[in-house]
């Protein structure tokens, strides 16, 4: 995993009078190198190969496949995320629209017989919900869903021309920053609207299910939808790398530094951009799609205004500007909301929201600056102390986010303590652990910062606040 | 980049086609606030002309008028003969006006190299930016300019990290780059040191007589280096017109400079 | 334009209103002399439907409306024999000890039962409470709608003369027309004369229906409508006729009439929701607009207002007499601001301020934070919670035949224009105004002239928070109280904000007027979803011809 | 200005006793889901809660949860069942319902519960339908739905349309219901009302209710501005004998009736027949507003037996003495009483089967004759109930004086014969 623009954190020497040669491009330290390299090969066999074979012999349930698969999904979605708000700094908020706009594509496919769906004869074997809304047959615009090449294309297709529209005319009269983030929320909620009528056709708020039960409880159909998943996330993770590696990418990352500038230099930004939001919003359907038979139900409210949201707060907490940053965010926040909602169900909100604070305000960096100060500490050599104290906290957190995962907690650690404070629940021992090693550890950086003198200069992360206009 | 050799006949004032930028009758008002008026204003092919003025004169006006930044509220704008009045700034640009803003305006997360990459004329569609390569010779030009501006060693930094005047430099460097017909340079000399100054100077001496230049600048001591012919504005309006040394008796511009 | 004019029509409605108000304090109609009916009262328990009927006639004619609550009583299954006595369960008490107790009530007189020098309770309503003959229920109904047009309040008589009418049976017309010869205001006069001819047209004499078909249509009775054209039905094969062509005639009539007070209606309802979207949208305005900061918790703030207003209603109805009650709101307005501004306050000093000059992570901290406040909000007061309306602000106000409008809406078009005038003068005519204006247009060059900008940031943050609070005042009282409520509002007063032109408030209340007026104008056509939808595209439609909303910030711009 | 100062004080004391009182209920039922697994070990079953604790349906099914924790409470007070405690493993689906079936399955599946008491939308139900089939557990729904729905893995407390929707429009067309001839259709636009709507219309269009006078409309979920709504009712209305049956769902309801009451519209002459509406909502809502509408349910908690006095009073005491938010103010209806007699038909059946094993169970349950605080129920071979219906009328205290009841059981019908005539009649 190569961050694109890790090489660019040294500092720049002084400048000097030029003695005319050409600078060579920084080469990369050899032991980051290293470092990155055993990450990859240790990512790609844990989820390509690991988690497989551990579920063939049945040490990871097919539930905990099931679940991994769908997380993967979102991760899939906080690519696209990454591409237009790491890179080109637009923040969508209506990314789950898109997501749910190939979720139905694909689930109209899967509520029809000839996609296993689960109909009954004595309602003229189309979809129950038809008969409340005075349908006897299927509408005409139902039955090319019927073909799976079809339903594929249009949950590709519609997204892209949706995404096209909408962008060319929000782009076009440049409309940016918060403004297109205000429009785009105000988009998903209009599309949320619209998908609960009944009128759609499309379920209403019940939306599509009855798809084929085994998708969701037969080993094969889970491990294979699971590594269909996992196959497609590292294709498109290949493919956006090499994407953001290109022109194209530089461009997107100069609109977010100064759109302006790019006017005076003769390129028409809103093309890019309609492109870059267009390519987010087939990623987006491609994870809805993913996700769809994984889940066994698609609705409306996954494209409520807050979804979007926390969508975006799980590229937020990768870490914004790296594309593997959003895969970890993603898998993490997701892992984090189940654990809580299911071991501290009314604490959930609070941490929730916690977190989005806390990533803004004191990790706005998120993951990804845990890591490139890792790599950073590993080009300056510093000391086993130092390195601890990065490895601990992404160790501790990845680490019991693959526990949970995995289902494979210790019994013991799952035992909770009460609390000293009536105003708090009992605890599972778990939390109280991982929140000990977390504050420690910030301590710990803390005494190092102000009391020791870690050797070699201060470490100055690029920022990748994007530069926006506000126009107070 | 085609030149077309100078037009020295290019004295049948008047006909718009005669000069590489020409402006008529154009008015600018901000909330009724007149910040330009300029009867006519035109500047010949592969000419280098100084504006100068007092603040608020109504010199970056002038510059957002004829890039498309701000759109006057009446009068024409002419490039190349061609009536660019109600053009968008983007394709003003890809018509061949480039433009260096008063605080330098750069990309500040990718490296000066990638600047530079960016500025290069061509390759302004999606598409090309996806799948093709950049070529040797592009490099090479890049190379070539950072060299002059004494960038090359700091080619693969962040631009985010130069200094002012490192970053005065880039900008004016991706313009040269860029090669467009007409260059729009908003205060070129503005925080550098006078060494700096003089390379600037240089800079653009040397770009004279390939690209029609119209540069703004409040230093005199740079406009007299620059030695070539000045207009003054003052409240948006053109008030003298000459060399350096006619500008400077006019009464009217040591009113204007001195007379508040 | 058209907004002007339907404001001006919708301000003449509400003068022509207060008016016919004034006209409406009248003579007391004349109560025919009391009969004693201590025996008929009792004649109810009897076995004989035949005698129950006999009373029943005997008390309508009394005019005695004392006995309406004895006769709901009878019709709820609450009056029994007592002792030889009839009496009534009252509305329950509650006992410490013994929880809920009924108190037992004299039918005739209304007064509690005393045995032994104490009230009569009993423990429950027992199950052989005096049942109203099947045969008899309508002529109890009709007994209490009759007895109800010699209430002495003007509203319950309406509703007595209205519940006539609709009964159509001809039993009702004599007390009808006696009614009609006694001098009343121009209101009642009118309903009289609705339901007499409603009746009439059912039940006269040709000659009678037609005068009844005449009159419904000359005083544009929308609720003779149905039966008109039913008759038009009946009359379709001679549509020359005369009673065919005063029928047809009258239909128009109405029907004309109708669209005159849908109009005016949908203009009200449009200036209410505009109203509404303004009031919330200017907080809005002072945080996004003035200072840049997106305020996702903004709704939150609201629902912080209206819990507050709910709590000075709980404290009201815990330490204050019952008649005092109806003040709370007053209490009320100002504790939502304070509440919502030092929330605010608080907010600004521990997130918002460190987040300045990057409004996408504000977007996603403030997120953050309203989900906490929805949680806390609910952790404190919990799920269910009922705000009830003081008096003055429920029921509506008649403005004309066919046309009310609610108070609470025009409670709220009064508060939002307050809102309004409060903030314009906040900003234009005070010191801290002045400071505001220049923070937010230059920082920098504030705080070098010894502004504390820091703190004209924190205020201002609290004067939009506190605004939202102020809003929060008057949502519950057309919408529910839950700590969710704000999360319904927050896309539209961005919308809002945007369409009106970032840093104007003109801006705003314009947009927010077009918004909310767009859209009731909208959903009469279409179903309620599609008008939002509308709006929505109709907002992008906008933005294409004014990308910076409707009154952009002009002026020399920034390079950047 | 002291006097108010302490009031106030008073006040916020009290919230900080709700806010204390809610952490201590979460920490209570955390002590219990996981303590109890280690405390009992073998001779606990484990049973699953799966309600929304947040979100939009917390509002309603918070009750469902705490009511059959105190369901569970009392078996294991009375030894538990087939000599086994029951420990209930909560879960907090927030509102999501994607994660219902996701929690339903980790239920089962990892939790090894043997029964579901859950959900309360039609939707989450049927996102949890698929789940409990392929994993033969067993869902017991607490709520009244709209039918047309048979799973061998289910069991319906509630009402089916004909216990609730048939009864009470045939009431509002009776002499004591006013003999409504005018009925204006109002629902919030999802499943149940739209069915709903449908089986209403069909038997209005079979009994001889001409289609114009039958008007429909469907509202967003969550809908709030009812002032075209209302003046669309009122024009209705104008003729007399009119009537609004109401399948509007939450937080719709308050402005609904407050828009209603404003404009001039009375109980008299237009009463709404709710369906969604009972005591435990009436408590958000201003009740004067509301007096003398109507609901029609199988339970009322002002209904007079023994059993169902018992219920209450034991109802308001568990709250209180957990500390749950309104305390002894919390009143008891129709779905929290389904959600009780859920749980105890549960262990019931198990007695009867003497075993925990889900499809076993599920076959003991057919026959099952219980009384309940509403009222003699048996289940029938549908999954659903024989139970008795009741029409209420609003009273101003929140209750409701049962005006019409049904003789004896009714009869569930899941698959209701109307939305036939419904459609035919449309596609005329």
């Amino acid at each position: 995993m190569i961050s694109p623009s890790s090489d660019k954190t040294s500092q720049p020497p002084a400048a000097a009078d030029s003695d005319g040669r050409i600078p060579a491009l920084p080469r990369l330290n050899p032991r980051v190198r290293q470092l990155r390299i055993s990450a990859i090969i240790a990512v790609v066999a844990l989820f390509y190969i690991l988690i497989p074979v551990l579920n063939s012999v049945g040490a990871v349930s097919d539930l905990s496949v099931n679940i991994l698969g769908r997380y993967l999904c979102f991760a899939i979605v906080a690519l696209g995320i990454d591409l237009i708000w790491g890179y080109a700094g637009l923040l969508s908020l209506c990314q789950a629209f898109f997501f749910c706009l190939g979720g139905y594509a694909i689930g109209m496919f899967l509520s029809l017989p000839e996609g296993g769906g689960q109909v009954q004869k004595a309602y003229n074997n189309i979809p129950q919900f038809f008969f409340f809304n005075n349908q006897s047959t299927l509408p005409t615009f139902w039955k090319p869903f019927a073909s799976l090449p079809f339903a594929l294309a249009m949950g590709i297709l519609i997204p892209a021309v949706v995404a096209g529209i909408f962008g060319f005319f929000i782009f076009r009269s440049r409309v940016r920053g918060v403004y297109f983030a205000i429009i785009t929320q105000a988009l998903a909620w209009a599309a949320y609207l619209l998908f609960c009528r009944n009128e759609l056709l499309l379920g209403g708020t019940d939306g599509l299910n009855n798809f084929y039960p085994p998708l969701q409880h037969d080993h094969h159909w889970i491990l294979g939808l699971y590594f269909l998943t996992a196959a497609i996330l590292g294709l498109l993770y290949l493919a956006l790398f090499k994407l953001t590696k290109s022109r194209f990418g530089r461009i997107l990352v100069a609109i977010r530094d100064r759109e302006v500038r790019l006017h005076f230099a003769g390129y028409k930004p809103y093309a890019f951009k309609v492109f870059a939001f267009v390519i987010a919003a087939v990623i987006a359907a491609i994870g809805g799609m993913l996700y769809v038979p994984q889940n066994g139900i698609i609705t409306p409210g996954t494209m409520a205004v807050e979804s979007s949201i926390l969508m975006v707060v799980l590229v937020a907490v990768g870490g914004r500007g790296r594309l593997w940053g959003a895969i970890i965010g993603a898998l993490v926040v997701r892992y984090a909301y189940s654990i809580l909602s299911s071991d501290m169900p009314a604490m959930w909100s609070f941490f929730e929201g916690g977190l989005f604070i806390a990533v803004t305000l004191l990790f706005s960096n998120g993951l990804v600056g845990l890591w490139d100060e890792l790599e950073e500490k590993m080009r300056m050599r510093h000391g086993g102390l130092q390195l601890a104290l990065s490895v601990i906290p992404l160790a501790s957190v990845l680490g019991f986010v693959l526990c949970e995962a995995l289902g494979i907690m210790p019994k013991a650690l799952q035992q909770t303590i009460a609390t000293p404070w009536s105003v708090m629940p009992d605890i599972p021992i778990k939390f109280i652990l991982l929140a000990g090693i977390l504050i420690s550890v910030a301590l710990a950086r803390w005494l190092v910062r102000f009391i020791g003198r870690p050797r070699g200069s201060v470490v100055v992360p690029v920022s990748h606040t994007a530069v926006e206009e506000v126009h107070a | 980049m085609i030149h077309a050799p100078t037009d020295s006949s290019a004295s049948a004032a008047g006909t718009s086609t005669a000069y590489t930028v020409f402006l008529e009758d154009v008015t600018v008002d901000f909330d009724g606030f007149r910040a330009l008026d300029i009867y006519r204003f035109g500047v010949f092919r592969n000419e280098l002309r100084v504006v100068i003025g007092p603040n608020g004169a109504g010199k970056t006006t002038l510059c957002d008028v004829i890039s498309g930044k701000t759109h006057p509220s009446g009068g024409r704008v002419f490039f190349k003969g061609m009536d660019i009045t109600h053009r968008r700034d983007t394709d003003i640009a890809a018509l061949g006006v480039g433009r260096k803003f008063q605080t330098p305006t750069i990309f500040p997360s990718l490296t000066v190299y990638e600047n530079m990459d960016l500025a290069l004329p061509g390759r302004r569609r999606v598409f090309q930016n996806i799948f093709r390569h950049e070529s040797p010779e592009a490099k090479e030009k890049i190379f070539n300019i950072l060299r002059r501006v004494r960038l090359l060693d700091l080619a693969h930094c962040p631009a985010g990290t130069l200094s002012h005047g490192q970053r005065q430099w880039l900008e004016i460097s991706m313009l040269m780059a860029a090669e467009p017909e007409l260059l729009l340079v908003d205060e070129p000399a503005a925080g550098l040191t006078d060494a700096q100054t003089d390379v600037t100077a240089e800079l653009l001496l040397e770009l004279k007589g390939r690209h029609t230049i119209i540069v703004i600048e409040h230093d005199m001591e740079f406009v007299r280096r620059l030695n070539s012919r000045v207009t003054v504005l003052n409240e948006g309006k053109v008030l003298s017109d000459g060399s350096m040394e006619q500008v400077q008796r006019d009464p009217k511009v040591i009113e204007a400079y001195l007379g508040r | 334009m058209k907004i002007a004019s339907t404001l001006l029509i919708v301000c003449v409605a509400m003068v022509i209103a207060v008016l016919c108000n004034r006209g409406q304090a009248s003579a007391m109609p004349q109560v025919p002399a009391r009969v004693p009916l201590s025996q008929v009262l009792t004649d109810l328990g009897s076995d004989s439907d035949a005698q129950v009927s006999a009373a029943l006639r005997q008390i309508a004619a009394s005019g005695n409306y004392h006995l309406i609550t004895a006769l709901q009583a009878y019709q709820n299954g609450l009056l029994a024999m007592h002792g030889g006595q009839l009496v009534m369960f009252g509305s329950p008490i509650m006992d410490p000890v013994r929880g809920k107790l009924y108190p037992l009530l004299n039918a005739l007189t209304n007064r509690q039962v005393i045995a032994h020098g104490k009230p009569v309770l009993a423990d429950s309503i027992p199950d052989n409470t005096l049942a109203v003959p099947d045969s008899d229920s309508d002529q109890l109904q009709q007994t209490i709608n009759t007895l109800s047009m010699y209430i002495p309040g003007q509203s319950a008589r309406r509703q007595a003369i209205v519940a006539l009418g609709n009964a159509g049976s001809p039993a009702y017309l004599p007390p009808l027309q006696q009614q009609l010869t006694q001098h009343h205001s121009s209101r009642i006069h009118r309903l009289l004369q609705e339901s007499i001819a409603r009746i009439l047209l059912r039940h006269g004499t040709p000659a009678q229906k037609m005068q009844a078909a005449v009159l419904l249509g000359q005083i544009h009775s929308t609720r003779g409508l149905e039966l008109l054209k039913r008759s038009w039905r009946t009359l379709r094969n001679a549509p020359t006729s005369a009673m065919a062509r005063a029928v047809r005639t009258s239909i128009d009539q109405i029907k004309g009439y109708t669209k005159l007070t849908n109009l005016l209606f949908d203009s009200f309802a449009g200036l209410s929701l505009a109203s509404i979207y303004v009031l919330i949208a200017l907080g809005l305005a002072i945080i996004f607009g003035l200072m840049g900061v997106i305020n996702m918790a903004q709704g939150e703030f609201l629902t912080l207002g209206a819990f507050t207003t709910f709590a000075v209603g709980e404290i009201f109805k815990t330490y204050l007499p019952p008649s005092d009650y109806n003040w709370y709101f007053v209490c009320a307005i100002p504790a939502a601001f304070l509440v919502s501004a030092l929330a605010g306050a608080i907010c600004e000093w521990t997130i918002i301020r460190r987040l300045y000059g990057r409004p996408l992570e504000t977007l996603l901290a403030t997120f953050g934070l309203s989900l906490i406040l929805i949680e806390l909000i609910r952790v404190v007061f919990g799920n269910n919670n009922a705000m009830i309306a003081p008096s003055w602000l429920s029921g509506g106000l008649w403005i004309m035949p066919g046309l009310v409008f609610p108070k609470n809406r025009l409670f709220i078009i009064v508060f939002c224009a307050g809102c309004i005038i409060a903030v314009y003068a906040l900003i234009r005519k005070t010191k801290l105004g002045l400071l505001l204006r220049a923070t937010t247009q230059d920082r920098e060059m504030a705080a070098a002239l010894g502004v504390h900008t820091r703190m004209v940031d924190m205020l201002t943050f609290s004067l939009g928070t506190g605004l939202a609070g102020l809003a929060g005042c008057a949502v519950p009282l057309f919408s529910t109280l839950d700590p969710r409520m704000g999360q319904s509002y927050i896309v539209e007063s961005f919308l809002v904000v945007v369409t009106g032109g970032v840093g104007n408030l003109a801006g705003v209340i314009c947009a927010g007027a077009g918004l909310g007026f767009l859209e009731k104008f909208i959903e009469p056509w279409v179903q309620p979803v599609y008008g939002k939808v509308f709006v929505l595209i109709i907002v992008i439609a906008f933005l294409q011809w004014k990308p910076s909303g409707l009154f952009a910030a002009k002026g020399r711009s920034m390079d950047h | 200005m002291s006097g108010c100062l302490s009031s106030s004080l008073q006040f916020v004391r009290r919230c900080g006793r709700k806010l204390s009182s809610g952490f201590s209920l979460t920490a209570l039922l955390l002590a219990g889901v996981a303590g109890a697994g280690a405390a009992h070990g073998a001779g606990t079953v484990k049973v699953g809660i799966l309600h929304s604790l947040t979100g939009t349906m917390a509002i309603s099914e918070t009750s469902l949860h705490d009511v059959e924790l105190m369901a569970i409470h009392e078996i294991n007070a009375k030894g538990g069942v087939l000599g086994k405690q029951i420990d209930p493993v909560v879960v907090n689906p927030a509102s999501n319902w994607d994660l219902f079936a996701q929690d339903a399955n980790t239920l089962i599946e990892k939790d090894k519960v043997k029964v579901i008491f859950g959900c309360w939308t039609s939707v989450s139900r049927k996102s949890v339908l698929p789940v409990v089939q392929a994993d033969h557990g067993l869902l017991i729904y607490p709520v009244q739905y709209e039918g047309e729905e048979y799973s061998p893995n289910i069991f319906y407390m509630g009402a089916v349309p004909n216990q609730q929707l048939i009864p009470s429009v045939k009431y509002l067309m009776s002499k004591s219901g006013g003999k409504r001839k005018r009925f204006f259709l109002l629902g919030s636009d999802y499943v149940f009302p739209r069915t709903a709507n449908e089986i209403i219309e069909g038997y209005l269009l079979s009994h001889g209710v001409p289609k114009s006078r039958i008007k429909v409309m469907y509202v967003p979920l969550g809908y709030t501005d009812f002032q075209t709504v209302v003046s669309k009712i009122k024009a209705f209305a104008q003729a007399g004998h009119a009537c609004v049956l109401s399948t509007l769902n939450g937080s719709s309801n308050v402005p609904f009736y407050t828009e209603f009451a404003n404009q001039g519209l009375t109980a008299e002459s237009c009463p709404i027949m709710a369906y969604s509406i009972a005591e435990d909502e009436l408590r958000s809502m201003d009740t004067t507003k509301l007096v003398g509408h109507y609901a029609c349910w199988n339970y009322f908690e002002s209904l007079r037996s023994k059993s169902n006095k018992k219920f209450v009073r034991d109802f308001k005491m568990w709250c209180m003495s957990n500390h749950l938010p309104g305390g002894m103010a919390r009143v008891t209806d129709d779905p929290i009483e389904c959600a009780y007699t859920g749980v105890y038909l549960w262990a019931a059946a198990c007695e009867k089967a003497k075993s925990f094993a889900p499809m076993k169970v599920a076959k003991a349950m057919i026959g099952l004759k219980m009384m309940t605080p509403g009222g003699m129920v048996k289940v029938a071979k549908n999954h659903n109930l024989y139970k008795p219906v009741y029409v209420g009328k609003i009273l101003a205290d929140g209750q409701f004086r049962i005006v019409w009841k049904s003789k004896g059981w009714v009869k569930p019908v899941a698959f209701s014969p109307y939305i036939k005539v419904a459609m035919k009649n449309k596609a005329n």
